[in-house]
């Protein structure tokens, strides 16, 4: 499957009465976003207001709660939609064809769901070199609830709005000219074999946090806890299939701009048809059902052996039972003579003396670690709050009196949206 | 704990009823006990066969100690 | 004004001789001697070695108690900013006696220390305890640890906080540290897939632990001469609970004397534990912590005597590091004593 | 819906008593904390009770939330010793979290109780939104 991506770069966003780019300038009008944003029943039923912000890297601006980080995409030739089997029900299979993306601008939902919140982003100062976020010219939406909306309907709505307010802005570049086109192909198993006998097949298994509420995630709309390991193109990632259903502890939830940008995919690709030969992803979930995840990381191993792999790289997604996951989907692998690396995190203590993981195994010889989300952080007070600041105490590595009186934030690393991603997108590690 | 006091070069013998959690907790020297709330002994045994059981566990261990071992075992007993 | 350090090495690297005046025995001598002068060269009068302390390896290895008084002794009354010993490369005991003095320096006197050696010298299994910089295996390795050392040294003098080892340059201790690596976790990830794909060398980033096992105790084959310890999980206490130790999440343990007991009877003793049936330990403790059999074998010279007192946790729900923390102790406990064997019982 | 049949729910969470007891065998211990329940189902694990639900689900981290479901067996089966590391590994990593010493409000009790609520159902394949709307929450 072949997928060109059209990468349009965006140097600046403006709020105006148009919505264009010019100049490497993203014009929005956030009423018209609005308006598409509104138009679905889900969203309109349950969220009460929206307001727009932008937050550009280097502002004194922080944000919190946030949900999710979504990059704008649009679908330019091939079939099917950006995010497909979400919006308007359409799950023809993505991840060929063209499709156009607004380099550097993204889009952020923000606003409480539950009573702790989770996720912080600021856009300066020292916790900016945390999170990705702080680097990209963001456009953030800020939902306010219909009195009495439960929990469950709430986070979908706030899942659809931002994932509608994304594709509309996407389609803001269906017709610009991109200033980059890169093309992502892999290929069938017989025709790879034949196009790179002598380069060593490697998969990509994709663990996918799949437990319940503000814990799960989205396969062509389908709730992934109830999928069987299964195959999936590098390149309909891109195309929106994997989408973040959650945000309870920030810094390792993959968001769905982390699933449109998997680091992993993109830099297999970098190697492909030149050291190793990508032959595809294997995603797998993390069930919270013991035979779950033993049939998951069965069907992984299973599957990585069916398609004659001779190593994998294996990503994590979240804190605690995932550990017995990632080892799981290590040792078998192991064990079927496929080679593996793992990319996880560590929560080791805030004075990094503890064990960093939930389980070990002494197959595991070779793990990538984002650092250890245990790890102290003050954050000074920022100039603008885009959110709400009320539930820092309450978050994953807060405690009492984390929010200082002059607006400072003293907690754990944990808070910050992204900061030790468990697909290897930051340059942060521990020893 | 049992390993914190072979560290100091005081050899253990561990009598319990879990072996596999004695494995895992890392004794070497390991005598299976009868059940967890009465490991040495059986309250359903007349007073001097639950002691003969007791004394037979014990000495069990007592020779564990004067076998050489190069890897974690399970003593019959 | 400069910070002011205080200098150990051997015999040879004082120039003094080699294994033929490894018999020396400390000696203080005013400013650097031999290697000294790499560290006070990379630290451009920042820092001074204003004594160096001369031991033969031989001596230390043979009379380890009285060298250690001896370096203390100097370095209290010096009161520098910083002790170093070494680097001893590849040197076993002079790797030895680097560590083991360095430890002793910051335990008696809390001073920041420092020390180096190849990786795979015996010295170096005190990575945990105090800093060791890895060096090559000989001494021509000099010249890359001298501004390493050197630089952690000036760091560690200024109090500032280190970063993780691996920039630093120190061996990994157990505690992690974050910093931003040159590239990002999914390209080292591929370059670390490649190296295992090609059987080329590659360093994980995250060492499993190491499934910590202690070597079995060796064997005694006469038991009947031996001072046997008793411990237990099985919460086994007097009666009443004097020292109120917890049904479970245990906070401390209990030592208690059975000196004169010849059984555990249910009207001395019961059990704290709350994770099982208490009914069948308080109706007989010996089920438990089985001392009635034990004098009968005392008696009959199957083992040479009980120790005095045993020691009790409970099980149920403490804290791992707490019952590490506890058989630490009374571990420490029975070696003073004298104990050769132990039986531990669990429920 | 993962069939009742052998299996009980260990818990402190009281929206979960209330919404699967009529499903499922429910043991509910009201003053429990989130540790307690992981050292009952360790022992119960211990004494050879199957584990079906790891007991750390969720990242909600544990000096956090108070509420703690766990699915064990009803039968004694015999220890499993990869249950008795998980049940083990799980108090190390719980022990590890500091007490953040903050106040909760009713409506955070309430939200932990759903979450836990959720990850369970998750794992029961059980219909989380219509439990909930049965009973009326």
């Amino acid at each position: 499957m072949k997928l060109e991506l059209g990468f349009i770069k965006i140097n600046d966003v403006q709020f105006s009465n148009e919505c264009a780019v010019k100049d490497g300038i993203l014009y929005v009008n956030p009423e018209e976003v609005k308006e598409y944003v509104y138009d679905y029943d889900d969203v309109k039923q349950f969220v009460k207001s929206i307001s727009f912000d932008i937050a550009k890297p280097g502002e004194s601006v922080r944000i919190t709660p946030v949900k999710d980080v979504i990059e704008p995409r649009c679908k330019v030739e091939g079939p099917g939609v950006i995010f497909p089997g979400v919006m308007n029900h359409k799950v023809d299979t993505v991840g060929s064809g063209r499709t156009h993306v607004l380099k550097g601008a993204a889009v952020v939902t923000a606003g409480k769901i539950v009573g702790f919140q989770e996720g912080l982003i600021d856009m300066t100062g020292p916790g900016a070199q945390y999170t990705p976020f702080s680097k990209t010219l963001n456009i953030v939406m800020v939902c306010e609830p219909v009195e009495g909306t439960k929990q469950h309907d709430y986070e979908r709505a706030v899942r659809f709005a931002g994932l509608r307010a994304a594709g509309f802005i996407g389609q803001i570049g269906k017709n610009v000219e991109p200033d980059e086109i890169k093309t992502y192909e892999t290929l069938g198993i017989k025709e790879g074999i034949e196009k790179y006998p002598n380069l060593p097949r490697v998969g990509y298994v994709h663990m996918l946090q799949t437990q319940g509420l503000l814990h799960d995630t989205y396969v062509y709309g389908v709730d992934a806890k109830r999928i069987v390991a299964t195959l999936i193109n590098p390149t309909e990632t891109m195309d929106g299939a994997i989408l973040s259903g959650n945000c309870v502890s920030a810094c390792d939830k993959n968001t769905t701009y982390h699933h449109l940008n998997n680091p992993v995919v993109a830099e297999l690709f970098e190697e492909h048809g030149k050291t190793i030969n990508y032959v595809c992803n294997i995603i797998t979930n993390e069930n919270v059902y013991l035979a779950d995840k033993q049939r998951g990381s069965d069907w992984a191993a299973k599957l990585a052996k069916l398609l004659d792999l001779d190593a994998v790289i294996v990503s994590e997604e979240g804190f605690g039972n995932p550990d017995a996951d990632l080892i799981m989907n290590c040792t078998k692998q192991e064990k079927q003579g496929i080679k593996t690396v793992l990319v996880t995190d560590e929560y080791a203590g805030q004075d990094g003396k503890s064990q960093g993981l939930a389980d070990s195994d002494p197959l595991a010889d070779a793990v990538v670690s984002g650092g250890n989300a245990n790890m102290p952080v003050v954050l000074p007070p920022m100039d603008k709050i885009i959110g709400m600041t009320d539930y820092v105490d309450v978050c994953s590595g807060g405690h009492a009196g984390s929010l200082r009186p002059d607006g400072s934030i003293e907690a754990e690393l944990q808070i910050i949206t992204g900061a030790t991603n468990e697909m290897g997108f930051n340059c942060m590690s521990a020893r | 704990m049992v390993k914190e006091i072979e560290r100091v070069g005081i050899p253990v013998v561990h009598m319990c009823t879990i072996t596999p959690i004695s494995l895992t907790v890392g004794a070497n020297r390991i005598i299976p006990t009868i059940a967890i709330p009465y490991p040495l002994g059986n309250p359903a045994l007349p007073h001097d066969e639950e002691y003969a059981l007791r004394y037979k566990l014990v000495s069990a261990a007592i020779k564990a100690f004067s076998v050489d071992i190069d890897k974690q075992t399970v003593f019959e007993v | 004004m400069a910070y002011r350090v205080v200098h150990y090495i051997n015999q040879f690297f004082a120039n003094v001789g080699g294994e033929e005046m490894a018999h020396i025995a400390p000696e203080l001598r005013e400013g650097k001697v031999g290697p000294g002068m790499a560290f006070e060269t990379a630290w451009k009068g920042e820092a001074v070695i204003v004594n160096t302390i001369v031991c033969g390896d031989s001596y230390f290895a043979e009379h380890e108690k009285e060298a250690k008084e001896q370096v203390i002794a100097w370095v209290k009354e010096i009161n520098p900013d910083m002790f170093i010993a070494g680097p001893a490369f590849n040197a076993g005991r002079y790797g030895y006696a680097c560590a083991n003095i360095a430890l002793e320096v910051k335990t008696q006197l809390g001073i920041p220390v420092l020390t180096g050696m190849y990786e795979e010298n015996p010295g170096a299994d005190l990575k945990d305890k105090i800093l060791i910089t890895p060096t090559a295996n000989s001494a021509a390795g000099m010249r890359k640890a001298a501004p390493t050392m050197a630089k952690l040294a000036l760091k560690l003098m200024k109090g500032e906080a280190l970063g993780a080892s691996c920039e630093e340059g120190y061996m990994p201790n157990g505690i992690r540290v974050n910093f931003f690596e040159k590239e990002r976790g999914a390209k080292r990830a591929v370059k670390m897939l490649l190296n295992k794909i090609n059987g080329k060398a590659f360093t994980t980033e995250f060492p499993m632990p190491n499934f910590d096992r202690v070597e079995p105790g060796k064997a005694i084959p006469d038991m009947s001469k031996v001072l046997l310890g008793l411990a237990t999980s099985g919460g086994i206490v007097p009666k009443g609970n004097p020292d109120h130790i917890e049904a479970s999440s245990a906070s401390h343990y209990g030592e208690y004397d059975i000196e004169g007991w010849d059984r555990l009877t249910p009207e001395g003793w019961e059990t704290a534990h709350g994770g099982y049936d208490p009914v069948y330990a308080n109706e007989d403790p010996n089920r438990v912590l089985p001392v009635d059999v034990l004098r009968q074998m005392e008696r009959e010279h199957k083992i040479g005597k009980l120790h005095r007192y045993f020691y009790t946790t409970v099980g149920n729900g403490t804290a791992v590091a707490s019952s590490r923390k506890f058989a630490e102790e009374y571990a420490q406990k029975m070696l003073k004593a004298g104990v050769q064997a132990c039986i531990m019982t669990s429920t | 819906m993962k069939s009742p049949n052998r299996i009980r729910i260990v818990t402190n969470n009281p929206l979960v008593k209330q919404i699967l007891s009529d499903w499922y065998t429910v043991e509910y211990y009201e003053d429990a904390t989130y540790r307690d329940i992981l050292v009952k189902v360790r022992d119960m694990v211990y004494n050879g009770y199957e584990l079906f639900t790891h007991p750390m689900a969720g990242s909600v981290k544990p000096n956090e939330t108070m509420y703690k479901s766990i699915v064990v067996g009803t039968d004694q089966k015999g220890t499993d010793i990869d249950h008795c590391k998980l049940m083990m590994n799980a108090l190390i990593t719980c022990d590890k979290f500091k007490p953040t010493g903050v106040q909760y409000s009713d409506y955070h009790y309430k939200d932990f109780q759903l979450i836990d609520y959720t990850l369970l159902c998750g794992a029961l394949d059980f219909d989380a939104i219509a439990g909930l709307s049965k009973a009326n929450m």
